[in-house]
């Protein structure tokens, strides 16, 4: 065992450390580090940048353009992203549908799409989840119904992360009623400009719009644009469900809001002293870290261990969210009264309006409220802790 | 040793939980609030009409000389329909500090106006850096002949915005964190010298900053004593306090009820929900915390009247402790159990989560009150 | 409301606290303050000095020779007499066998043991339980067979509390195999001298001889010793669950181990300091002061509400436990190191051999382990949420 | 960057847990603890067999040249079996401070002993009303002539009963908590004016009383220098430490298997337990918490050897807090789902939780370990 990184690695580290420094734009750090209100601007600004840079997917092997990184790589580009402020990159194009399009997409497919998820030109949706089928997403009753050389698409998505930008989505729909409910659902690739598609806002609880309805009405897509073969879509789901191991444990991020966090008790006063004077606080902030820590290196473990993907990444995703949550719930209650207010327009950079404190305090409680989606989407965590059960306990 | 209700209370209790149900509908919250008032002259007034304005105030002065017991009646109703209307602000802080401590005349010119609805008012006594310590004040008042000039900054003002007059809290002398040399004025918010912003608060209710600037008040501002406002500084808070309890203990109860119903109509892999042992198990808590959560807004309601300064403060700071941990538990486990739909603008469930999550920063989160409570059991057995 | 206690309960408590200066024997109360090795004779003693008063039983009527308190002032008596430091009284004859036989007994079953138990002449024991029933109760297979006068008994009860000191014990035993579990059951009284009965110890992970199995084998009880209908036992049982409303809560108990506790906390060391001065245990014991404070706050709500008892004893059940266990663990963690060393026989009051550290620390370690039963017997607190669940929330 | 075991230490690993599998059962167990003696001849004869006491060794001196990860692998796999023998007194702290800070002579006569299982020893530093604070010595060494005198009291000496030789701190300079002047002395158990009160710990370890009075020894007693022990003091119970999280990890690890099995055999209204899904995500939640208690115990383990102080201490530290609270929740929720059989002398799961309950206890509690976090966490930020 050895828990240092090599010297190759920490060699790379300061390589992607330089060029965050040297390339990542001042007013997209702000944004990020401030955790002002984001814009599509500027995750496809970054991705432009860092595909010039031939970093454009670091996940990816480098047949397609990736950079072919190990895991370790790609997690130490990660967490200097994080830190350094960058946006975090749209999975929904880079790790959820180019996997597939990778592992069961013919030729034109791979052709068509992958470069403009590369370099950003293409925004990617996910159209999963439908009213109604929240962790049980095989109930889904999206059709897709052949006529001739096409499919008529009728029906409903939902929770539609940043779906207002698309314009492309991934759908798993419907497209034999007669079988078994996982053996009917089939992948398609759709172009959300096609007649039918209408998107709309559903506001979440902090005001914010970042989620939408997606609504099809006999939307005609051409068959040229199913994934794999009709009726094998849950496999080619699942295919990527089982794909992603460490990513769900965020730990980059986290890292970057500890250290936030950490500024915020150094800046945020009680009493007229910082708050990480006092004594409550600092125990939570410091159990907080080592869990943090537990975490960091439960995915490094999980990373360098020989075997395959496990149902582990369950562990990742209960324990990262639930630090994640108390990251952001501390850094509201650090900010104390000061986080009641709500003033929205203080999430954009230009803002000179009247505030209540400082920038601490501006984003506070809208991320923790927003932060709660962290242990409902992607599977619940009371999902997670069935799939435990199941898989690793064997009950 | 009775926990009823006595009949008026009950009928109080029913009607105005009816009137709520009624008139305080969710689609009228949201209009109220998007109207940026910050109250509703309707809902204002029939509130007033129902003598709820009154309630606590002394018969001489168009009271009904209720007591803690009764605002928590009425606030438990409000944080069941998350009412965001101007009660705590007006009628238990600053109608409550003039009550307690203002002189014959003050009473005579402030209560049967707030009884009536026509007057709103509000407490800036909180200021920037201090976060819960109620000493902490830098607001300056210098005396100049037999007039006062007040100069400093107030934060966390409750409906300050809507407030026609405010109750500041400024140093007279000592210097910040003394509990002596603290002097509480009657200020009005349209003076030379104050300005108000007011914001929305992320649970709709209202905050404001306000600033005061060489603004000149008359020695007949002044409540009470000069130099000695801070014990009913402190009770005024204190009793807020209990009355944010009863509030949360409300709205924790429409949290489960809400999560109760929705899991009951929710369906997965063919079953409600609620079939589910987690989710049984999770509401049972969140039934515990608001049982336990009742009981300790009652204790906070009837030690809020109370003049044993260190027995009132250990049951306020007791009860807000454990209420703000059931607060934060129920709402989480409430949003939770609402899954995706529960993060979203359009369910009751969130709309409560942020008032249950807001209830426990103010005047003191948790830990602070954990703070308190431990430090007096330090100077109790050490 | 009034939170106060009338000045006839002020008055009451006043009495109590006076009886129980006076004749509360030293040595019962030194074993008990101490948390030494508890001893059947100091049970019996109390009861007797207890029964001389008039004050044999709190909680029964008076005309069975009961005090016919009123609930609030029983709990004022039981408060009163655990701060005193007075043994808790049995309860399997004074609460759990006596309402049954008052409610359901003849007239011959009363006057034949309702006495005894007042007295303290006779020890009940419980005989509820068997192995493989646990929750289950009415899984329960140990029978009774009429043969003429007699049942003829056999099977084996488990759990059985002191049950090594048992005159008698009450037994859930099966006279109808060709019913539905809980309509085949009867309630028998069992004079535990029968021939047959085995009485075998169950050593506990303290090390402490507490609990027993209770053997039948052909054990011959005659039939007058039935109560109320053949095959209707779990009506009694059940009857017997509903009438315990907020015992189960032992708020006397744990505010008298919450005074003990704050004495530890005076006298044990930190560093040459009083731990209460570690801020960190004293947050824990001010937060579980505050916990004990609103379960004692709930009791007298459900006590001195006039709808009857309900579903809300789970409540009481689940705080309660959870309660008395953490007093337990700070009372152990507050001894620290001390607390390692399993010293038995200084469990006895007239012990002068080696120790580790003070009395405080001699039964920290064994209590807290003793106490996980807590959450355990008499209905787990899993059954006790599934209660809440079912019929309190509708569930 | 690699969590991989080599090959021999796979090996190890394996060949140990056979041994323990086969040898060292629950029955065996019981018979060596109420024995009496606090050790077990032939089962310590076989591990120096097995070349486990002198795995950390120089391999100068009989060893291996073994590390923290090697200390690791066996403490995990007697924290499975719950092994009461000498290791972490003898070999772990005793052995380990010899081998760190001891001269060459020393070395040469403790390490090969120890090593071929004739020589138990054990640390005796622990003080009354010290609590975990490893400075507060009050212990005194007065120099006569070329010797010292011993005087004071030790507590919480692992297995001091059945050690031939300690190892004391006593204060050579210095006032009770200064971390200077404290000195390292190896005194025999037999000497004159050294009395040894050996207990049976809850479970089933042992720990002594020890009591010195006019102890004489020589110069060449001091492991060190005179005065400047702490450091070595303190690295040692950071090893012993990350020794203890890696056995509770063991433990974790078989409570959860225990529970597991247990609960797919009890039924309770016809089915076996385990399908019940509130108990399915509580035996998650302590394979998540083995889980977490695992990556800290490597990290301990990594960082015990390290000469970079405040960087071992925090991972030490962040390490027994994590895993102290670990061990409690699954040592609780184990027996709690073994339900009545888990509160009896019988089932293996109330050994294991007395176990982890009691390593919780030694060298600093959780929240002992999270204060040191927490004030290390103010140096570097503040």
């Amino acid at each position: 065992m050895d828990l240092n990184y090599t010297p190759e690695q920490e060699a790379f580290r300061q390589e992607v450390r330089q060029f965050l420094q040297d390339n990542l734009p001042d007013d997209i750090r702000e944004r990020v580090q401030k955790r002002l209100r984001f814009t599509k601007d500027m995750i496809v600004r970054w991705q432009q940048i860092l595909y010039k840079q031939g970093w454009g997917a670091s996940t990816w092997p480098k047949e397609f353009g990736g950079t072919g990184w190990t895991e370790v790589e790609q997690l130490i580009f990660e967490e200097e992203c994080a830190l350094a402020g960058a946006p975090r990159q749209l999975d929904f194009g880079l790790r959820m549908v180019a996997p597939v399009i990778m592992k069961f997409g013919n030729q034109e497919q791979k052709d068509k799409h992958l470069p403009g998820i590369l370099d950003g030109s293409v925004w990617w949706s996910q159209g999963y989840s439908e009213p109604g089928s929240g962790s049980d997403l095989a109930s889904l009753r999206t059709t897709a119904e052949r006529d001739g050389d096409y499919y008529i698409v009728n029906g409903q998505k939902t929770w539609t992360t940043l779906g207002q930008h698309g314009d492309w989505i991934f759908c798993l729909v419907r497209t034999n009623k007669d079988v078994k409910a996982q053996e009917g659902i089939s992948f398609l690739l759709i172009d959300m400009k096609t007649p039918g598609i209408d998107v709309k806002p559903i506001i979440m609880l902090d005001g914010e719009h970042e989620i939408n309805d997606v609504f099809f009405e006999n939307v005609k897509v051409p068959v040229e644009n199913l994934v794999g073969e009709e009726d094998k879509g849950w496999t080619y789901a699942k295919y990527l469900l089982g794909h992603e191991r460490t990513g769900l444990a965020n730990v980059g991020q986290w890292k970057a809001m500890m250290r936030r966090l950490k500024e915020i008790a150094r800046e945020e006063q009680d009493d007229g002293h910082a708050i990480i004077e006092n004594p409550r606080f600092r125990d939570r902030l410091a159990q907080l870290d080592a869990e943090l820590r537990a975490l960091e290196l439960t995915v490094l473990r999980v990373l360098t261990n020989s075997s395959g993907p496990g149902p582990e990444a369950s562990i990742l995703k209960i324990r990262g969210t639930e630090i994640g949550q108390r990251l952001f719930e501390l850094a509201m209650e650090a900010t104390g009264q000061d986080a009641l207010a709500h003033i929205p327009d203080a999430l954009e950079p230009d803002y000179d309006g009247p505030m209540v404190g400082g920038m601490n305090a501006v984003p506070a409680a809208g991320d923790y409220f927003n932060m709660r989606k962290l242990s409902i989407f992607g599977g619940s965590n009371e999902i997670q802790r069935n799939i435990i059960s199941k898989l690793v306990l064997g009950l | 040793m009775n926990f009823e209700l006595t009949e008026e209370q009950q009928m109080l209790q029913d009607s105005l939980r009816r009137f709520l149900a009624n008139e305080y509908t969710f689609e009228k919250r949201r209009e109220i609030i998007e109207s940026g008032k910050g109250t509703d002259a309707g809902i204002w007034n029939a509130l007033a009409k129902m003598g709820l304005l009154a309630f606590t105030f002394p018969e001489d002065y168009d009271g009904l000389g209720g007591n803690g017991i009764d605002t928590m009646l009425v606030m438990e109703s409000f944080g069941r329909a998350l009412v965001t209307e101007p009660y705590l602000a007006t009628v238990v802080l600053a109608g409550g500090l003039v009550r307690d401590a203002g002189s014959d005349a003050q009473k005579q010119a402030i209560l049967p106006a707030i009884a009536s609805g026509e007057k709103l008012m509000a407490l800036a006594t909180y200021e920037h850096g201090a976060r819960y310590n109620l000493a902490h004040i830098n607001t300056v008042a210098k005396a100049e002949g037999s007039d006062y000039v007040l100069n400093g900054n107030k934060t966390a003002v409750i409906h300050g915005g809507q407030a026609s007059q405010l109750i500041v809290s400024a140093r007279t002398s000592g210097d910040a964190r003394n509990e002596d040399g603290i002097t509480l004025f009657l200020v009005d918010a349209g003076a030379n010298g104050v300005s108000v912003t007011d914001f929305v608060t992320h649970d709709g209710f209202r905050t404001a900053e306000v600033t005061l600037k060489d603004v000149k008040v008359g020695a007949d501002a002044i409540i009470g004593e000069a130099n000695q406002g801070f014990p009913a500084l402190e009770k005024a808070i204190d009793q807020g306090t209990a009355a944010l309890c009863a509030e949360a203990v409300g709205a924790m109860d429409a949290m489960t009820e809400a999560t109760l119903e929705y899991t009951q109509t929710r369906k997965q892999f063919g079953v409600p929900i609620s079939k589910f042992q987690v989710l049984q198990h999770r509401m049972a808590d969140m039934f515990i915390h608001a049982q336990q959560g009742r009981s300790m807004a009652i204790l906070a309601a009837d030690s809020a009247d109370s003049n044993d300064r260190a027995a009132r403060r250990e049951a306020i700071s007791q009860a807000k402790m454990l209420i703000g941990q059931g607060a934060r538990e129920v709402g989480q486990a409430g949003v939770q159990l609402h899954g995706g739909m529960g993060v979203t603008d359009e369910m009751w469930a969130a709309h409560i989560f942020k008032r249950l999550t807001l209830i426990n920063l103010v005047f003191g989160d948790a830990d602070y009150h954990l703070g308190k409570v431990s430090d007096a059991l330090l100077e109790k057995i050490a």
